[in-house]
């Protein structure tokens, strides 16, 4: 087989097979549950129940896609320059750990200066982090998918060892995390007693930037350039090491935002379980948009649903919480064959 | 540094060494195979966590040992099917289905664990493979134990490393592998399928690592735990880049990997393990693997194709 | 009277030694007929407020779990449902200004202390390997209270003690209690699985923590320290059922007074272990029991000697 | 020459062969046939179907409609295996050769059944000697692709297809990368396997050679066979008239007074790294003149381009801009100081093929006015420009927002050309900036570089087509080995002198 291109899809196929691929993972919900001897027929409403059927389900599934639209958009960015960054989760601790070194009450500062000191601080130290791969690359031609996916690993062990070390809360009683904020250093919350925050709302601010970004700057357009044909921007007169390094500075930044985010917004304190691979499924996020910095935000509220929903639904239903993790890949492998074939017909031969 | 020397002339450093190896051969060789196709396969930690259940869940329902491997194997190809489904012929993004694949294979596993055994707090065991010392072989110092004192399975690893190497480099088949991940064109232009070449391979290379899960719950340990592969896959994947995307460095690089893995366990036991936080120890080998491949590197040898994807009629 | 409707809310799977105490005591209590029992494992952190409203609201009278990576949140959550008891393992005291949010922990190094006093009986080489997951509260104080056992009978004993960084490797473990017996270690403290199949495999001894798996290694397991948490869930549904739950600590229901923890039944090495010790194991037993002899509570990382 | 008797069939037949791509007709009802022991040589405008054609018929494509026969017998479509079993070999425009393999193991790969255990290198080494020694196509087996010049991976796809015993050849634009020397050694070549019964379907753009090495020729126009004629009975100005559907008058170069020295090169010798270094080169390129580079490929024009323009460094001697030595130079830097650059490579170097013609058009001018200000692009001007561009230089396309990967090679040109003669600049290096192309299209693209000489710019002409040299040249200079002649004003060498010094004799004389 092969796929031909299709000129104009049709806005039947646009919508329809995205519908088609959210029925198939529904189907497959409820062959599983009756399977884990549920009632199949009651999943799919008890997930639409568990990702929006209500204001606490809504607001949480908003904030689930939080970090998501932070670490989406640190992908997108990065790959569209073809930098391949899965490193996102180390960024995104990093960013965490500024915001909890300066936040506990090193900096006494207002709260309208303080929050932005920290998210800028935040974003330097995840750029920082992704900058070390970037240097490897463009001097050694170190592969960074390599690099970026091993500093994960050395990035979580070194906030584990802070955790238990230096930045141990001494009020915690001996438990590996870290002091609370100062209150200064705190998101406000946009519900109160909801837990969704102004990190939200940055977060939909960043997708706008960076599609601005991408689209209206010369910094946009060179990063599409490096990312689709070096050889020739760098003919061209694109200095293409810098653009990979301004690329690095904010892809690693928005990563970092995500750890701000938690941190400031959420939790409030830092702890080695503050993201349950949110670095990682932000390239799942920006494959599903496309690298689209609007895309990322609806792609972002899609996994958010479908995990809060799924999560949910497997409570509800009383079947193993996994059911829930089986969905969400389902649903994004359905989804991005469902995206392909709406601009490509297979044909035989 | 006499620590470290005294470390290193201990015979069972060598045999830790070459078992904590082992595990990696298997997937790190599935990988290479994957990649030398021109195939990215991020699929391989959760790949390795459903070989390592199906293994184990095989022997405990009552099947042989062998069996369990051969189940593993096969429910890696089953995942291997559906990562190159997407990525072959859909060519769609390697890096979101590998990741698709790696949260579908272990929420599956984990899924099944639970739906068979909801009640079990103290996980089941099976009886594993036993080391099996080769006569003769295994009474040669330091190197005898270290190679020959261990089960089966790692037996079978060293097959398999040897059985890739000739494939890859002294077969038809290789070379049609080899050249999909340099130029699918070449290969299309001799004749050859190249969706059939890259999807085989990344079939084969999946079950490897179907294998080298296995090896967690029939060799190394008795029972299946949630999240027991605990980041191995994607250190399989750094050990192809370290080995230069060459079957034999890679499998030197495994073991150099579980070389230093074993080093820091043993350094954390010294008067200097009780100085330094044990993060720092865990660290090395993943600060140790990203200063090897400073000093490997290489541009030249990766794949040219490696994650582009293939579409007759399209350039 | 109708059941207790409880949840359990846990962030890893109830696999996990401290975990599976918690779930074993409702499954009993389940059995008995007296509550209904839910439970969510592998919850993230991040998802653990939400999940806690879940419940909450879908008319949990009882909430149990593990809070210690979400402190300050889970303490918002519980003030929005008055009608529900929440029961959480946690580092902190309770908050007298919330008052449906109890806490507890696996206070059980009494029972660690009786098995460190075997272990020193036990061990010839004097060298005793400890593996661990993470240098945590839960886990430092058994170990502290253990190696005070030990040097009980053996004042001279030495330490190697390694964290793996994870709950669930067990080759890990393994792997690393393999480096300690090479060392010279003769006993080994398991307190993640692994530990004991290195022990078995090498032929040494090993003791137990938190639970009892000495049918799975009969020639190996020594004894155990073991967590009962029935005497607190049993607590905390009296309180529920009479409508004053409160505030409160409940870690001394872990206690052995209260029948919290306990040390495992000799079993298989009934009458190997040196008749001095056991008698040194009653006499302590008797004098925590009576109070006149107190366990010190060290949450502080052991440090290898 | 031994065309087929009448109860034989050709050795290859085409019957209403119709192509579509979407909305564009490719091939429209080409019917074709190839006698035994023929050189059919296939001409077409840039874009007018022919590699398509042979992509049908080697079964990359499928055709929409028609059938091919191969002796006879029908070939089934879309099947390359199903095409090489039939006895076809193709050598396609772009090589499909695997970098990384030698060059026995591109040969083998796919020859033997992917279950067989060995690949039976040992008896392939000696079969490739003696096909080697058949057909004068010698290259070390055990040496990677990558190490190889074009030439070399040329032979190496010819022993391909002689590899499998072909006895339909397909070579599509063969020499547009080859040197002089290379074409003649593959004619020679093509000559041996037509006396050994092959049959051969030949692409090319260079006339010369169509009239020199082929029985027959058909001619394409916008997918349809316009012509089909003996060769010896036409010429080429009848096939070039064919071919573009008008007649082509060869650019007129009219004399014009040369200016004063813009660049000088004073003895500068270049990183290695990048293919032949310059050594000791003693350049100028003097306004208002058109200066020709002659020389075999591979002899340092590289060097030289990449140091004007930009991305090669010299590591000693002197480069002067108006007297000045530029301080830091880059590409960037090439281009402020009025070097406009055409690339050898225009797939690789000269476009990004993604992006649309717009993007392309203002790759080395985005981060200025008018197209954009503090680092906000503006869309609208960069449209502008390139609407005028497209006007300008005739560019066939869909739009300025067509992606450039749609365009004919030759278009392609135009826009890199139009691109850099926009902002008037004061030194055009212009590397094989015909290589491809049509003879319209080539035609043009010479015309442009006479108009911007006659605007005043120092113009640097790097051709391996002497006749292209000769003509346009106001004054030669030739490389050979990294070093530069002295200069040779228009009409003071003929062909064979220069020759001499391409073979690198002069310099040893001269020194
Ligand atoms: N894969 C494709 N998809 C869509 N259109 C195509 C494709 N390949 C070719 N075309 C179209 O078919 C036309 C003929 O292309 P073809 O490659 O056959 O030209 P050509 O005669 O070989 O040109 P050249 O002399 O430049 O090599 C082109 O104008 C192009 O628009
Ligand atoms: N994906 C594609 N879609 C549409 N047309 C295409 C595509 N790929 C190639 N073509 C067309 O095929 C033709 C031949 O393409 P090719 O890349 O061979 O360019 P070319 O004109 O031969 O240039 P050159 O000889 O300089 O390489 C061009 O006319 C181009 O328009
Ligand atoms: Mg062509
Ligand atoms: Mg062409």
């Amino acid at each position: 087989m092969r796929l031909e291109p299709i000129a104009n899809p049709s806005a039947a196929r646009r919508l329809g097979l995205p519908a088609l691929a959210i029925a198939a993972t529904a189907a497959l919900g409820m062959i599983l549950a009756a399977a884990a001897g549920a009632d199949p027929l009651a999943t799919l409403g008890l997930i639409v129940k568990g990702a929006a059927g209500s204001k606490l389900a809504a607001l949480e599934t908003l904030n689930r896609a939080t970090p998501l639209i932070f670490t989406g958009l640190a992908v997108a960015v990065a790959f569209r320059a073809r930098l391949w960054n899965i490193g996102a989760e180390a960024q995104l601790y990093a960013g965490a750990l500024v915001t909890v070194l300066l936040g506990t009450g090193a900096l006494p500062l207002p709260q309208p200066v303080l929050l932005p000191v920290l998210a800028l601080a935040a974003m330097a130290a995840g750029a920082l982090v992704l900058l070390g791969p970037v240097i490897l690359k463009t001097r050694f031609g170190v592969d960074e998918v390599v690099t970026t996916l091993l500093l994960n690993f050395v990035m979580l062990l070194f906030v584990s060892m802070l955790l238990e070390g230096v930045l141990k809360d001494p009020m915690g009683m001996g438990w590996p995390k870290s002091a609370p904020l100062i209150p200064e250093a705190r998101l406000p919350r946009i519900v109160t007693g909801l837990r969704l925050h102004w990190g939200f709302a940055l977060a939909l601010i960043a997708a706008v930037l960076i599609w601005l970004v991408q689209n209206r700057t010369t910094l946009g357009y060179r990063m599409r350039a490096v990312g689709l044909n070096a050889e020739a921007a760098r003919f061209a007169g694109i200095p293409v090491n810098r653009v990979l390094i301004q690329t690095a500075i904010l892809s690693g930044g928005l990563a970092a935002l995500a750890g701000f985010s938690e941190v400031a917004g959420l939790k409030g304190n830092l702890t080695l379980d503050l993201s349950p691979g949110f670095g990682y499924t932000g390239i799942v996020v920006a494959m599903l948009a496309m690298l689209n910095p609007l895309g990322v935000v609806v792609a972002a509220l899609f996994v958010a649903g479908i995990q809060t929903g799924a999560d949910s639904m497997s409570r509800a239903a009383g079947v193993p919480t996994y059911l829930a993790d089986l969905l969400l890949a389902a649903a994004l492998l359905f989804m991005v064959l469902a995206m392909r074939l709406t601009r490509y017909r297979v044909r035989a031969g | 540094m006499s620590a470290i020397w005294d470390i290193l002339i201990t015979t069972s450093f060598w045999v830790a060494m070459i078992r904590i190896a082992s595990p990696l051969i298997f997937a790190t060789l599935g990988e290479l195979i994957c990649e030398r196709a021109g195939v990215l396969n991020l699929g391989i930690e959760g790949i390795m966590v459903a070989g390592a259940f199906t293994g184990w869940f095989t022997v405990y329902l009552g099947g042989d040992l062998w069996l369990g491997v051969l189940v593993a194997m096969l429910t890696g190809m089953a995942f291997g099917v559906i990562h190159a489904t997407l990525t072959v012929p859909f060519g769609l993004s390697q890096h979101v289905v590998g990741l698709g694949v790696t949260m579908l294979a272990s929420a599956s596993a984990y899924f099944t664990y639970r739906l068979a055994l909801p009640q079990v707090t103290d996980p089941p065991r099976i009886v594993p493979f036993q080391p099996w010392p080769v006569p003769g072989l295994s009474e040669i110092p330091l190197i005898g134990p270290a190679l020959f004192q261990q089960t089966p399975l790692t037996y079978l690893a060293y097959g398999a490393a040897i059985l890739v190497a000739l494939v890859l480099y002294r077969t038809p088949m290789g070379l049609a592998v080899r050249a999909a991940g340099e130029n699918p064109q070449a290969v299309a232009a001799q004749g050859l399928s190249v969706t059939a070449v890259r999807m085989g391979a990344v079939i084969v290379g999946s079950g490897l690592m179907g294998i080298g899960g296995a090896f967690l719950t029939l060799s190394a340990f008795s029972s299946f735990f949630f999240e027991m592969v605990n980041g191995r896959g994607w250190i399989c994947i750094a050990l192809v880049v370290f080995g230069a995307w060459n079957a034999g460095k890679a499998v030197l690089g495994a073991i150099l990997f579980a070389a230093f893995d074993a080093l820091q366990i043993r350094l954390q036991q010294t008067p200097l393990g009780a100085q330094v936080p044990y993060q720092v120890f865990l660290m090395l080998p993943y600060v140790l693997s990203i200063a090897a491949l400073v000093a490997m590197s290489r541009r030249a040898s990766v794949p040219a194709a490696l994650m582009t994807p293939f579409n007759r009629g399209e350039r | 009277q109708s059941p207790i409707k409880v949840a359990g809310i846990y962030t890893v799977p109830v696999e996990q030694q401290w975990v599976s105490r918690l779930h074993l005591a409702a499954e009993a209590a389940k059995e008995q007929g007296m509550i209904e029992y839910t439970f969510a494992e592998n919850t993230a952190n991040t998802d653990y407020p939400r999940v806690m409203r879940e419940y909450a609201e879908a008319g949990t009278q009882l909430i149990m779990g593990e809070i210690f990576g979400v402190e300050q949140e889970a303490r918002e959550v519980a003030p929005d449902y008055p009608e529900t008891a929440f029961l959480l393992g946690s580092s902190l005291p309770p908050d007298a200004g919330i008052a449906n949010l109890s806490v507890f922990d696996n206070y059980i190094q009494d029972a660690s202390f009786l098995s460190g006093i075997i272990a020193g009986a036990m061990t010839k080489s004097g060298k005793i390997g400890m593996v661990g997951g993470f240098p945590i509260p839960e886990v430092n104080r058994l170990m502290n209270a253990f190696m005070a056992g030990v040097r009980e009978t053996r004042p001279d004993a030495t330490f190697q003690i390694s964290f793996i960084g994870s709950w669930f490797d067990p080759p890990k473990a393994k792997e690393t209690a393999f480096a300690m017996i090479e060392a010279g270690a003769d006993v080994m403290y398991a307190e993640r699985f692994g530990v004991s199949d290195a022990a078995k495999e090498k032929g040494v001894l090993a003791i137990g923590n938190v639970i009892d798996t000495q049918k799975d290694y009969p020639d190996t397991v020594v004894a155990s320290a073991l967590w009962n948490f029935s005497p607190t869930l049993a607590a905390a549904l009296e309180k529920v059922t009479a409508g004053t739950f409160a505030a409160e600590d409940y870690g001394i229901y872990s206690t052995m007074p209260k029948g919290g923890c306990s040390l495992a039944p000799l079993g298989t090495f009934e009458g190997k272990v040196p008749g001095e010790a056991m008698t040194l194991v009653a006499e302590r037993e008797a004098a925590i029991k009576d109070g006149s002899f107190k366990v010190e509570v060290n949450d502080a990382e052991p440090k290898a000697s | 020459m031994t065309s087929g008797a009448d109860n034989t069939p050709p050795a290859l037949r085409l019957r209403g062969i119709t192509k579509r791509f979407g909305p564009l007709v490719a091939n429209d009802d080409i019917d074709l046939d190839l006698n035994r022991g023929e050189i059919l040589a296939l001409l077409g405008e840039n874009g007018a179907g022919k590699t398509t054609l042979m992509n049908i018929l080697f079964g990359q494509y499928t055709a929409d409609q028609g059938g091919i026969e191969v002796d006879g017998q029908p070939l089934p479509p879309g099947n390359p295996r199903a095409a090489l079993a039939a006895g076809l070999g193709m050598v396609h425009q772009h090589f499909t050769l695997a970098e990384n393999l030698t060059v026995l193991d591109n040969i083998l790969l796919g020859t033997r059944s992917l279950w067989s255990a060995g690949l039976g290198r040992r008896a392939a080494r000696a079969r490739l000697a003696q096909l080697g020694a058949d057909y004068g196509l010698s290259v070390d087996p055990d040496r990677r692709i990558r190490s190889l010049s074009v030439g070399e991976r040329q032979r190496v796809e010819i022993l391909k297809a002689l590899w499998r015993d072909a006895r339909i050849l397909i070579l599509d634009e063969p020499t547009a990368v080859l040197t002089p020397q290379e074409s003649q050694a593959l004619f020679a070549t093509l000559r041996r396997a037509v006396a050994q019964g092959m049959s051969i379907i030949f692409i090319s753009h260079k006339l010369n050679e169509v009239t020199a090495v082929s029985d027959r020729v058909a001619v394409l126009r916008h997918g349809r066979k316009v012509a089909e004629i003996a060769t010896r009975d036409t010429d080429r100005h009848r096939l070039a008239a064919l071919m573009v559907g008008a007649e082509i008058a060869a650019p007129d170069i009219a004399p014009h007074p040369s200016g004063p020295a813009i660049l000088r090169l004073d003895r500068v010798s270049t990183e290695t790294g990048h293919g032949t270094p310059l050594r000791e080169a003693t350049l100028d390129l003097c306004a208002s003149q058109i200066t020709g580079l002659a020389g075999v490929s591979g002899n340092g024009q590289a060097a030289l381009a990449g140091l004007i323009g930009g991305s090669i460094r010299a590591t000693s001697g002197r480069m002067t801009i108006e007297g000045a030595a530029p301080a830091a130079w880059s590409p960037r830097a090439a281009l402020d100081a009025g070097v406009a650059r055409i690339p050898e490579d225009r797939h690789a170097t000269g476009t990004i093929a993604d992006f649309s013609l717009t993007e392309n058009a203002v790759l080395e001018s985005h981060a200025a006015p008018p197209f954009s200000r503090r680092g906000i692009l503006d869309h609208a001007a960069a449209r502008a420009f390139t609407e005028g561009l497209i006007k300008a230089y005739d560019i066939r396309c869909p739009g300025p927002d067509a992606r450039i990967r749609l365009l004919s090679g030759g278009n392609m040109q135009k826009l890199v050309l139009g691109r850099a003669l926009a902002p008037d600049p004061r030194i055009v290096v212009a590397n094989q900036p015909v290589r491809g192309l049509d003879i319209g299209a080539v035609g043009f693209v010479q015309r442009q570089l006479i108009a911007a000489r006659d605007r005043g710019a120092a113009v640097l002409l790097i051709s391996e087509d002497l006749d292209e040299i000769m003509a346009l040249s106001d004054v030669i200079h030739v490389i050979a080995g990294g070093r530069i002649s002295p200069p040779f004003p228009r009409g003071t060498m003929s062909a064979a002198e220069i020759g001499l010094w391409m073979a690198g004799h002069g310099f040893d004389h001269a020194a």
